[in-house]
């Protein structure tokens, strides 16, 4: 009871308007963070922030994940707006920068901060020259598996060179009577790592560049068209479980714990989640997992080298103050990233940093990610809302059938030539 | 208390013209009642002596005071209102007291006002019901009751017993008459009775579609109508009319039956008029021959519709009269208390 | 209740036609039952337990999920939320909509019927339609993520429904009360005080209750309108709880149940006005 | 006494003082409203009107939310808009429910209430009971039938499993998750339909059953000739209320289906939703709460077309 009094009181201040902390500079702070833990380990070092500044409060918000994106524009032009907030990069950041409402740090990363990362990692908060944000994390997508299944199956991960291959075990695993891929369905976005897994491994680098370019048929190109046909080849062997159109993400991290299927295309973030979200709270053991890249396609531009997945980190609102960017100097630092690292909790993008993860899986993904000769970001983050979701749209189809590949490229298509 | 004067009165609703040309003078503590049939106007009239009505146009004094543009609470006047209009949510006593309350007088006297009008009203058992625990009767009072305790200038009564079955009508009646002799407050009473009219008011104004017909205390418009209209509507059983011609000296009606005429009628040889006889002066014994149809005994009275000419013909005698349908019966009537009206103008002659 | 049977044939003893309706009202009920009851038997089972039984009684009772949503404090949070929201906008509400209604249903003057046409317009438009320019709107004024955010498009979306019944209702007052009140020395103002608003309650109640459920229960503005998990009314927080808790089924059930629990206590307690109001509001045709 | 009225010589009318427009009452009137009415008029205006207009006019651009729409494309939006499946499927989706509304709850609706409109033993509880899926919010409706037709652990997967079959997952189906949402919405909405139609019965006058048996009526000829025909108002309005519910129809579907699968229970305004809101394409998404608003307003039209053409 006391805490609905407290909440309604806190309401009530609320509703007033606090005017409390008006010589102090408030920092406010968006994220999307969905894991508990992770945001009480958040709001310690904002509160620890707080402590050693005299007069500095961070104020952090959160943003239920699904609708963080679409609000973030809205409430950036608001006088509600974040002072940083957490990005994907890519398209978004692109037209946040056109819309002049971002801060340049240019400046603040000219002073040395740029070299505590990887340049690749700078380049992906770069546009028109300027540096707009500090990178935080990386994160790249291949397939988890259960080596118990696999074994049984009599089939050998690291065999699994090429596109055909992958259809091969899949077929393999079927005929043990397990459900060879967990996909979850119903977000889309799971979804659409197949589809453009296979562009990047059939267009290469080059192919994404040419099509955001305009080049020749742009997405309705031959690429394209093909990475839906191989998509389809995949789907046509029935390889998720039952249901799986309807199936929630966040299940399936649990099921593959769980042992109910041998594997599933996922980001690095799996590794924790398949223990947390599974029944037993244990989930698959470091000997149980196994984890291999997407295959290449052959014929295709790319190599296996290349990484898919996101490099994600912190834009700064026009009106932050310097105390945000300090604060973010602060939560990059390699004292902070290290411990973030040693909790299996991220890859952290800090120079060094990556040093102290304490898993085998996050540092192999470490290591590609630092290898690779081309991360493409997440097409829905790189291509923006409006395009980004329509290749998920476009790759939920082919999932089920619903569209042939030559119309799911030319919608892809579409919305870029309207974006 | 106060005079009540109303110059050249003029009420339209967009373009329907609802009151003509009203002149009316209300002598201090006068008892005038407006009657007339539904739609003539009357309460129109009432609603805009309160206030609760714009006056289009002409004058209207209360005490003298030009009240044209006073709102209702600036006219210090009270209303009782047919359906009562007691605040369902408040007790007798504070449906009473409300407007002294509005005043902001203070609570002791608004109290002892209360009590002493619910003591005229014989309400004092009653004050702290409301409203749903009385009898129509009681309601009617408190209705009463809430006017007198403003001691107002003026009290309206808009249709005040309507509602009220015929016994309590009539001793509702004597009680608001009696009221009035006591308080002695001008006072303006709308029906469509004629017969509360006769016995309340000092005097009628009779009302019919707009304008006033005639203006005058009850005997007089009953012994003198100054037309068809205050002649038909005043009296019951309704006065009966007949068309015809004024030929040697008498009246002959269409029906075939013939009357001496008045001694003050001003009249010519060959006039077209209407005529008029009361039921109640038709005497039994005369030359003219009707033929009954129905005969309606009320014990003291014999009331007789008879046929004249295809026409009704009522007579009411104060003996027991045994005549049957069929019957022929032969009557007459004093001539002085017959009138003869202008077949035109309806106007007496 | 009509004390007249539409049907006279029923008073036979033992109708067979009786029957039939038992049996067709016992199926109806069934359906309507059968998911209530389960859910809230589910927040007692464990997981394993719902999925091999779901119809049945728990075959071990676990309170704890339900006392663990009850001491944890994100469950008052959404209900205090949703109750500062709903009770502050039916304040609003109900404060517009008898001022105006009053004023429809008494005062003349110029204009009234296009005024009240203009606001009657709002009856037929879903706040849905809207809800891209109210987020720009609020936006604008400052207001996102804000309780006044949700409470003022709330109110304004209810005014059309509640000034039409209440005007409806305003103008069943006889006329001679208002008549009498002026003779009496009031103004309009004295009037609504004294006279109207008294005499009023039980549609303000039937008002209020139906602005207070739609309110309650509402869902896409304080989702397009709302940030912070810490101003979320309940059918965001649920949506929340259900995000987190996918398909650990018994522990959602668990936390839906004690969600409806005081809107159904409510319903019980009110349901007179309910259907009442939404039967008057049935008037408008 | 004077008889016949003659023209009181005390003072003619002042013809400039009389012809004033306004009295006091009036002009208490005046200010009443000018007190009253603001209050509801501006948060009319700012929140309902307003909105509706400006949704018009952002139709008329493309824009992604940031700082003013400027990129002006005329109809472009709705050129779009209409040459979608989606929009089509949407449209459908609506129209199904209205259907379903008026051929299947709405007799449902109808029959239980000459069944409750009787007194019968309990008939006070089984109006409470039918009633009260409608008390509940559209959301929780929602997210008890998700566990229902969860195939893994709902009614279904417990019917599958008694009849051997494969597990079946409804709501997966984009052949059959509209007809399963279709279930849920009558589950929702009958028994306030009920309602409707029992206080319509109830205002039939009870002579007209006699008089109709008087008259020879069997029981169903009552029924055909006397109590449906003076139905027809609730009819009217119960589908008055079934349209307005179909196209403002958002919160059952998110967390059931959130528009899927594949589009395919996606209604008016979770397409606004999903393609407008969260893809932040603002003009696009307007065009869709426009051409909404314009149902709205043909629907109202028609409504009242047809309502009055039988009142005469």
């Amino acid at each position: 009871m006391r805490n609905l009094v407290t909440s309604v009181a806190a309401a009530a201040v609320a509703l007033a308007g606090s005017a409390a902390f008006a010589e102090d500079v408030v920092v406010k702070w968006l994220h999307q963070q969905g894991s508990e833990e992770v945001r009480e380990y958040w709001d310690k070092l904002a509160a620890d922030y707080s402590a050693r500044t005299d007069g500095v409060t961070i104020e952090v918000q959160h943003i239920e994940s699904q609708s963080f994106k679409a609000k973030l524009t809205t409430l950036l032009q608001s006088n509600d707006a974040p002072h940083f907030f957490y990005s994907w990069g890519g398209g978004v950041m692109q037209a946040q920068v056109d819309s002049g409402t971002l801060r340049d740090v240019t400046a603040e990363m000219g002073d040395g901060w740029a070299d505590t990362f990887g340049e690749a990692a700078v380049g992906a908060f770069t546009y028109k020259d300027k540096i707009w944000g500090a990178p935080y994390l990386a994160n790249l997508v291949g397939f988890w598996y259960n080596k118990q299944m696999f074994a049984d199956a009599g089939v050998v991960a690291e065999d699994i060179k090429t596109w055909d291959d992958l259809l091969v075990a899949v077929e393999k695993l079927k005929a043990t009577g397990v459900v060879p891929i967990g996909l979850g369905g119903m977000q889309k976005w799971p979804t659409h790592f197949y589809y453009t897994h296979l562009m990047l491994r059939i267009g290469g680098q080059q192919g994404f560049v040419d099509a955001v370019n305009e080049v020749g048929d742009g997405f309705a190109g031959e690429t394209y068209i093909r990475a839906g046909q191989e998509f389809k080849r995949l789907v046509d062997l029935d390889p998720f479980q039952p249901g799986f159109v309807a199936a929630d993400q966040n299940n399936m991290y649990g099921a593959l714990g769980d042992g109910e299927h041998a594997m599933q295309l996922m980001g690095s973030w799996l590794y924790g989640r398949q223990k947390s979200k599974s029944k037993d709270g244990i989930g698959l053991t470091d000997d149980e997992l196994g984890w291999f890249p997407f295959p290449m396609v052959e014929g295709g531009a790319g190599t296996a080298e290349e990484t898919l997945g996101g490099i994600n980190g912190w834009l700064f609102h026009k009106s932050a103050p310097a105390e945000a960017v300090d604060f973010v100097k602060y939560f990059l630092s390699n004292e902070v990233q290290e411990d973030m690292a040693k909790r299996g909790w991220i890859i952290p993008v800090a120079r060094g940093a990556d040093a102290a993860i304490a898993d085998p899986f996050q540092s192999e993904h470490s290591a590609r990610i630092a290898n690779s000769p081309y991360h493409q970001i997440f097409y829905d983050q790189m291509l923006g809302p409006d395009v980004g979701l329509v290749v998920n749209d476009m790759a939920a189809e082919l999932a089920v059938g619903n569209v042939s590949p030559e119309d799911a490229a030319a919608e892809i298509q579409d919305a870029w030539l309207d974006r | 208390m106060a005079t009540v004067e109303i110059t050249n009165i003029e009420k339209y609703y967009g373009g329907y013209h609802a009151l003509n040309d009203i002149n009316v003078d209300i002598a201090d503590g006068e008892f005038v009642v407006l009657v007339g049939p539904s739609g003539c106007g009357k309460s129109t009239l009432l609603q805009m002596i309160a206030g609760l009505e714009t006056i289009t146009g002409g004058e209207l004094r209360i005490g003298g005071d030009v009240v044209n543009y006073l709102p209702p609470k600036q006219r210090d006047i009270a209303m009782v209102f047919q359906n009562y209009a007691l605040y369902p949510h408040m007790t007798v006593g504070q449906n009473m007291g409300f407007s002294l309350r509005i005043r902001r007088d203070p609570a002791d006297e608004i109290k002892a006002k209360v009590e002493r009008a619910a003591k005229i009203l014989n309400l004092d058992q009653l004050l702290d019901r409301f409203p749903r625990e009385l009898s129509g009767g009681q309601r009617q009072r408190v209705a009463m009751g809430r006017a007198i305790v403003r001691e107002p200038q003026v009290f309206l009564f808009d249709e005040p017993l309507s509602n009220l079955d015929a016994k309590l009508r009539l001793s509702m009646r004597t009680e608001i008459k009696e009221l009035h002799q006591r308080l002695k407050t001008t006072t303006i009473y709308v029906t469509h009775d004629q017969d509360e009219a006769m016995t309340m008011a000092d005097r009628i104004v009779v009302m019919n579609t707009g304008v006033v017909s005639q203006i005058g205390a009850p005997l007089d418009l009953y012994d003198r109508p100054a037309n068809t209209f205050v002649a038909g509507f005043i009296g019951s059983p309704a006065m009966n009319f007949m068309d015809g011609t004024i030929q040697g000296g008498k009246f002959q009606a269409a029906n075939g039956s013939s009357w001496a005429l008045p001694s003050d009628a001003k009249v010519t040889e060959g006039q077209r008029c209407t005529f008029g006889v009361r039921p109640e002066f038709v005497e039994a014994g005369g030359d003219v021959a009707a033929k009954v149809i129905v005969t309606e005994p009320t014990g003291s009275e014999t009331q007789i519709v008879a046929d004249m000419g295809g026409e009704h013909f009522t007579c009411l005698f104060n003996e027991r009269i045994a005549a049957q349908p069929g019957d022929t019966l032969k009557i007459g009537a004093d001539p002085e208390k017959c009138h003869v009206f202008d077949i035109e103008t309806g106007l007496r002659l | 209740m009509q004390s007249e049977p539409l049907d006279p044939g029923l008073r036979k003893p033992w109708n067979f036609v009786l029957l039939y309706k038992y049996l067709v009202l016992g199926f109806v009920t069934l359906l309507i039952i059968a998911p209530l009851i389960t859910t809230a038997l589910g927040g007692f089972k464990s997981a394993a337990d719902l999925r091999t039984n779901p119809f049945g009684l728990p075959t071990v009772w676990h309170w704890n999920q339900y006392t663990d949503i009850l001491l944890g404090i994100d469950y008052w949070r959404y209900m205090g939320n949703s109750m500062l929201i709903s009770a502050i906008s039916v304040f609003v509400t109900l404060l517009c909509s008898t001022l105006a209604a009053f004023t429809f249903a008494h005062v003349k003057f110029f204009g009234k019927e296009f005024i009240v046409g203009y606001l009657m317009v709002g009856l037929l438009f879903p706040v849905a339609t809207a809800i891209l320019p109210l987020f720009v709107k609020v936006r604008d004024m400052g207001l996102l993520n804000t309780y006044w955010g949700v409470i003022l498009p709330t109110s304004a979306f209810s005014l059309g429904m509640s000034i039409l019944l209440m005007r409806n209702m305003f103008e069943k007052l006889p006329r001679e009360l208002l008549s009498a009140a002026l003779v009496d020395g009031c103004g309009y103002i004295r009037f609504f005080w004294h006279i109207t608003l008294p005499l009023s309650r039980p549609i303000l109640a039937t008002v209020g209750i139906i602005a207070f459920v739609a309110s309650w229960n509402q869902y896409v503005l304080p989702l397009i309108l709302l940030n912070s998990e810490e101003r979320y009314p309940w059918p965001l927080g649920i949506m929340e709880y259900q995000g987190e808790f996918t398909t650990d089924w018994h522990l959602i059930l668990a936390f839906v149940t004690l969600t409806v629990i005081p809107a159904i206590v409510v319903f019980l307690a009110t349901q007179k006005y309910i259907v009442a109001g939404l039967t008057a509001g049935a008037v408008k045709g | 006494m004077t008889d016949t009225p003659t023209p009181n010589s005390i003072s003619p009318p002042r013809q400039g003082f009389s012809l004033r427009p306004a009295n006091a009452l009036n002009r208490e009137g005046w200010v009443t409203a000018a007190l009253f009415l603001p209050p509801a008029l501006l948060l009319f205006t700012l929140f309902v009107v307003l909105p509706m207009g400006e949704a018009a006019y952002f139709s008329l651009f493309k824009w992604n939310g940031f700082g003013t729409p400027e990129d002006y494309r005329g109809l472009y939006n709705y050129e779009r808009l209409i040459s979608r499946d989606i929009f089509k499927t949407a449209l459908w989706n609506n129209m199904l429910v209205i259907l379903v509304s008026v051929f299947i709850q709405l007799p449902i609706a109808c029959g239980l209430a000459i069944i409750l409109a009787d007194k019968i033993p309990g008939g006070n509880i089984f109006r409470l009971l039918f009633f009260l899926p409608y008390v509940l919010a559209e959301i929780v409706a929602g997210l008890i039938w998700r566990f229902v037709y969860d195939g893994d652990t709902g009614f279904i997967a417990k019917f599958t499993e008694w009849f051997d079959l494969p597990a079946f997952y409804i709501l997966a189906e984009q052949d059959y998750a509209m007809y399963a949402i279709l279930a849920v919405i009558v589950w929702k909405y009958f028994g306030f339909h009920m309602m409707l139609f029992i206080a319509g019965l109830q205002a039939i006058d009870r002579d007209l059953y006699r008089a109709a048996r008087v008259d020879g009526a069997s029981a169903w000829q009552v029924l055909r000739f006397v109590t449906l025909p003076l139905l027809k108002s609730t009819m009217k309005l119960s589908i008055f209320f079934a349209v307005l519910g179909s196209l403002q129809l958002f919160d059952i579907i998110m967390p059931m289906t959130l528009g899927g699968p594949s589009d395919s229970t996606q209604t008016m305004v979770t397409y606004l939703y999903n393609h407008g809101f969260i893809r932040a394409k603002l003009g696009f998404g307007s065009a869709i709460g426009t051409v909404l608003f314009i149902i709205c307003v043909v629907f109202a039209v028609v409504y009242q077309k047809g309502f009055f053409r039988d009142a005469e």
